[in-house]
């Protein structure tokens, strides 16, 4: 009979669990245009990324968007090549222009930066121009009167080599965390300053530390610039959540009525454990009297 | 009647019982050790290589062990329970089934606590529990409260022995190894079987029967709680409690019907254990399939009908993969034992011992569908899905060690009554006495 | 023994307690109709002004007619359990309460869907639902099964009334209204007591008995369905259709008790309502209150400890502005009757009955706090949140009716008392005509 | 006793359900700079709407915006007066020009539309313009082939008095709902036209009534333009959700094991009913047999 109880389990057990899946997907070129977009981004080591974005997208469904991946880049300043990228399997190509890069500017300082696209068979030409003053941000996190403050100065440097403070920018302040960025705050920069008092309770890594960014995007004048820096100011190792009274695995300190139940009912148990043991043992000297009488 | 004659009576009548070694029972020790041996062999192998032998992984994490540790414990709570209950309100009938009840008891919860050690990861660092505890930790706590278990049940079942311990030391005749002798001496800490000596033992089981009866309820609540004290579609239950006890004694009382039937069989102990202790047993275990069948089914109704989007992923993988272990766990297992006990002309010792095993096969398995499909579909979508970390499948450790466990069991079980007998010589004597003095006050009263 | 002489002899002693009037018992019938017509005036007011006049409001939909609702039909499948049990099981010392069970079952499942009544908006459309039933609609089916559960009560009730009706027939004296004497010969419908009619009496009473636990179960497990199948918080449980039938059990034996306890003060029963009755009715309440007391504590400590968003808010509710209720009804109402029923010392008839008012009044206030606070605290937010839509105070119309609805109760109690024995006197004679048979099988054995 | 437990009951219901409720707001004038944005619509039956939203906004907290209510606003096309509004309590002011209005425009048929704020002790004047063509959108519904078709046509009119279809504008379409609109499409016109095929199985009103809505959003060359149709393209009056399986307090019918259920347990009970009242009559015949034995 157990091994019908052991051959029933098994057959009981035995489970089909493959599931077939198939997809199609049907791809007409001309129900699509491509986008061919070009952005650059000054980076906080003061490199400049040049970035380009070349997708398909369906005319009709603004929802169906396909990547062209595969497709050389080559970006300009100026007529000067700086260097040439392929799209990845995302549409993305990119490449990073050196901090110490000498850009041909036109008489105002702008800077003509152009990625172009030599186009195939099936694929046009594509080029993108972007136009754009060379600007540097500068962070500065300083403690002023136990007051947390974060202060940024941004300007661009002329033909001399002086400091021209920015007159006008809208400059964004992130602070990093796991996935992205949390903005904390949004200002205009006039005469190349903009600060603000931090907040305060930010909870930063294990170590206490917070990375805070500045960052201009999408500006019409100086395109997307950024800059961040590091400092201890998060609240730090010690988490807040222990105050709390969250569903735990493990705490510091259990409740005192945990300990205090637990301990009365044990307690209860092994006093009666201790009695009944105490009277095995007036058994087995009653045994031994009666060893002796008899 | 001289109960001196009549103790070494029932020494002569059951010492065969302890000594003697049939062909058929060495096959059977045989077999037991030799699957003992193959899940010794299972555990090294998972040991060795780690959990990625069995069939857990990230996202089932439990699997047929924690199933295996449910289920023995609560064999043997509800064993505590009921042979407490019978101790308390002494039950008439109790004696023939009484020490049977008690050794399942202790040797369940035996068995049962290493059915968790299976689950645990670094086996070599277990004794971190004993010499780094944390008095905040709850696996501190934990472990006193298996200990303390362990050790109430323990001296519960010593109590029980001393009395027959006490007649086998007097009894002895010349066949008896002199090994027994003294063990027997020793463990009877010299009980004469006086009145007072007998006062004295009845009053500390019958406390010792109370406290296996609270902590059976305390420990088994909280093993239930573990389950339901979490968010989790199928565990999240308001009833769980009172349900895993009933669930225990549904176990419990289907254990003991099947060790009834074996031992009877094997031992001819016809003229202990009667038909009358299998209609009794069996009626209880009717009353008990009423009332687990009705737990069962407010548990699955309720969540059936409010259909919150996460129980219903969980009835859906209920209804279509595990259909027929559902059927089985949940329909079969309670209505099959149910026709057979309830319709009196069905009560006989076979239909009530087969309705027995399928009330614990369907009981098994209803743990099983509690604990698998629970975690197969979880409360919070988990990112990578690859279907082996989704699916649950015992491997062959894991039913190697399982049928181990229930090996060791039987060997454990095997053992003792080739030590003890079966049925408490000290009880027959007990009873009889009563009889006597019962005879004496009404003389005219006949006695059926 | 002469059976029809001491049929005689009953009658005659229960005679002065059916027919007597005095002033005390007029005082409290005046009181009683007094309060009813309190309550039809509060009626009147309420389907004159509508339910603005009730405390009920958008949010708040229920309120005391639905607890008192909860309570009478939970008194009524108790009292229907209760019985059935007694009669199938044969209980020895049931003939002394069996018929204040019985009444209590009926007049409960009579007064109880009153109050269902008063929680219609047009009561003017009532008949709608006998002359325009739509199969589909659960409410027929409502009807169809309240009627079949009414009329089952009756027909049992009856059963259990025929002996007495041809006892008080065939004894009636000069003094007996011709009224009384024709009711008596029509209801006995030629009942002679010959062992035929007495047996076939007996099988479709023990059929009844049957009968309405199924339907208690059913039944009781349906209304807890009612709020467990619902997302609501405090609602939305798997514990909820064992909990209300042990929350039942547990007010039927509490006003069980205090009917005892009234009945054998005003009538001075002492001899066939004794100590012992008492007692045993006082170890069920205990076993019940433990019960009770661990799925209460099972319910709130899952959702406590589950902790989801819509549970903690339903508990600060409980914990803050309910609080002392919350701590009267399931600390209390549960502690206090298992402390004065655990302690044999305690026990005594006074305390008992104590207990068992504790008891029923911490239940009917478990029901407030199950019903209003959860309402309270709906699972979805509502738009419009003026304090008088979020929280309930039970108007004067509500208290008027529910006082009208006990008053009535204890009216109808009254009068069936002055109708029919108390203490079934066939069930007397049933017991004296056993003793007797025994008596003359086993001539020298005692009867105590 | 039972008045002790009418006085118990009586006080434990008493609570007390009073919470006062207290809101500070403090408004410094210094802290905020004034918004003044002019916007033009044209409507649905050809009228023009014209209005301005004219706020304070906090200069360091983005989300502190107050409308600034009961501001006359005067609305000039070129040096013509077209009327005046005063500020709501939302701090808008709106005017609707009527269909029939004809407007001053510059040679290429712009409409020059001014608002303005003549400034008060406390606040500045504000001025605002938008220079937009007036173009003419016409919605057209048609089934073609059993296909729903959508068509928008839109034009300017010349001096002439001749239409001339717009070359470049992106037209959005939308159903509505019932609190807001829900976009269905969005596309170019070109040449004056745009049309695509209407969804099927949009629900409509109980009656299959659908309202679409064509509209020019925020162009800079035509501002906004809108218009809408109400057709009976709804799914209409059979709710899909009948076939579908949410609960309910009442469907149509009842699943047929809920039947099987309740009549089998019914029959059973009343089957056991009739079995008594059955054996109820056979003890009354043998009590008249007994009477007549007797």
């Amino acid at each position: 009979m157990k091994r019908l109880i052991y051959i029933l389990i098994v057959v009981i057990f035995f489970g089909n669990n493959s599931i077939a899946q198939e997809k199609d997907s049907i791809f007409d070129l001309k129900n699509y245009r491509t986008s061919f977009s070009f952005k650059t981004v000054k980076q906080e080591d003061n490199s400049r990324l040049v970035e380009v974005e070349f997708l398909a997208k369906n005319k009709k469904d603004r929802k169906d968007k396909l990547p062209i991946y595969d497709a050389e880049i080559k970006f300009y300043n100026d007529e000067t090549l700086l260097g040439s990228a392929k799209t990845s399997k995302d549409g993305i190509a990119s490449l990073v222009v050196p901090e110490d890069h000498t850009y041909v500017t036109d008489e105002e300082g702008n800077i003509t930066l152009k990625a172009v696209f030599e186009g195939t068979d099936g694929l046009d030409e594509e080029e993108d121009e972007v136009t754009i003053k060379d600007i540097f941000l500068k962070l500065d996190l300083q403690e002023i009167d136990s007051v947390k403050t974060v202060k940024v100065n941004a300007y661009s440097i002329d033909s001399l080599g002086t400091e021209q403070p920015v007159e006008e920018a809208t400059v964004g302040f992130f602070i990093q965390g796991m996935l992205s960025k949390m903005k904390i705050e949004e200002g205009d920069i006039s005469d190349g300053e903009y600060e603000f008092e931090m907040l305060t309770k930010v909870p930063g890594d294990t170590i206490g530390n917070i990375t805070i960014y500045a960052m201009i995007q999408d500006s019409d004048e100086y395109g997307n610039v950024s800059q961040k820096q590091t400092i201890n100011w998060g609240a730090g190792q010690v988490n807040d959540d222990t105050t709390g009274d969250g569903n735990k695995l493990w705490s510091e300190a259990a409740p005192v009525w945990m300990y205090v139940v637990l301990t009365i009912l044990l307690l209860g148990v092994w006093i009666n454990y201790l009695y009944t043991i105490i009277h095995l043992f007036k058994i087995k000297k009653e045994g031994k009297e009666l060893d002796v009488t008899m | 009647m001289d109960i001196n004659s009549r103790k070494k009576e029932l020494v002569k009548e059951f010492t065969p019982m302890l000594q003697k070694s049939t062909f058929a029972s060495k096959i059977w020790m045989g077999i037991l050790v030799f699957l003992v041996l193959i899940g010794l062999y299972a555990f090294v192998v998972q040991v060795t290589k780690g959990h990625s032998v069995t069939g857990m992984r990230d996202n089932v994490v439990w699997g047929v062990y924690i199933i295996n540790f449910i289920f023995f414990v609560g064999l043997s709570y509800s064993g505590a329970f009921i042979s407490g209950i019978l101790h308390f309100f002494k039950t008439p009938w109790k004696n023939s089934v009484s020490r049977i009840i008690e050794i399942i008891t202790v040797l369940s919860l035996v068995i049962g606590p290493i059915f968790i050690l299976l689950c645990i990861g670094r086996l070599d660092r277990l004794h971190y529990l004993f010499i780094y505890p944390r008095i905040q930790s709850p696996i501190t706590w934990d472990i006193i409260a298996i200990m303390t278990d362990l050790f109430g049940c323990f001296l519960y079942l010593y109590l029980t022995f001393i009395p027959d311990f006490a007649i086998l030391r007097d009894n002895a005749d010349e066949n008896t190894p002199a090994w027994r002798r003294k063990l027997y001496k020793t463990l009877a800490i010299g009980y004469q079987d006086t009145e007072p000596q007998r006062h004295r033992l009845e009053k500390i089981t019958r406390i010792m029967s109370t406290m296996i009866i609270a902590m059976a309820i305390v420990a088994y609540t909280v093993l239930a709680w573990i389950f339901s004290l979490t968010l989790q579609p199928g565990w999240n239950s308001t009833i769980f409690a009172p349900y895993f006890i009933i669930a225990g004694l549904y176990s419990g009382v289907g254990v003991i019907i099947l060790a009834m039937y074996l031992i009877r069989k094997y031992f001819k102990l016809e003229h202990y254990i009667r038909k009358v202790h299998f209609i009794g047993a069996g009626v209880v275990l009717l009353v008990i399939s009423l009332l687990y069948g009705y737990f069962t089914f407010s548990e699955y109704f309720s969540r059936w009908f409010s259909h919150k989007t996460s129980d219903v992923d969980l009835l859906d993988t209920l209804f279509s993969r595990y259909f027929w272990q559902f059927i089985f766990a949940n329909y079969i297992g309670i209505i099959v034992p149910i026709v057979i006990l309830f319709f009196k002309k069905f009560r006989n010792i076979k239909s009530i011992t087969f309705a027995a095993l399928i009330a614990v096969a369907g009981l098994w398995l209803n743990r099983y569908l509690i604990v698998v499909p629970t975690l197969e579909t979880p409360y919070l979508p988990i990112q990578d899905t690859r279907p082996e970390f989704i699916h649950y499948t015992a491997t062959w450790v894991e039913w190697a060690l399982s049928f181990a466990g229930i090996a060791a069991f039987l060997l454990f079980f095997t053992l003792i009554i080739k030590f003890v007998p079966i049925i408490p010589m000290s009880g027959i004597i007990d009873h009889e006495r009563e009889v006597d003095t019962h005879r004496k006050k009404r003389p005219y009263a006949e006695d059926k």
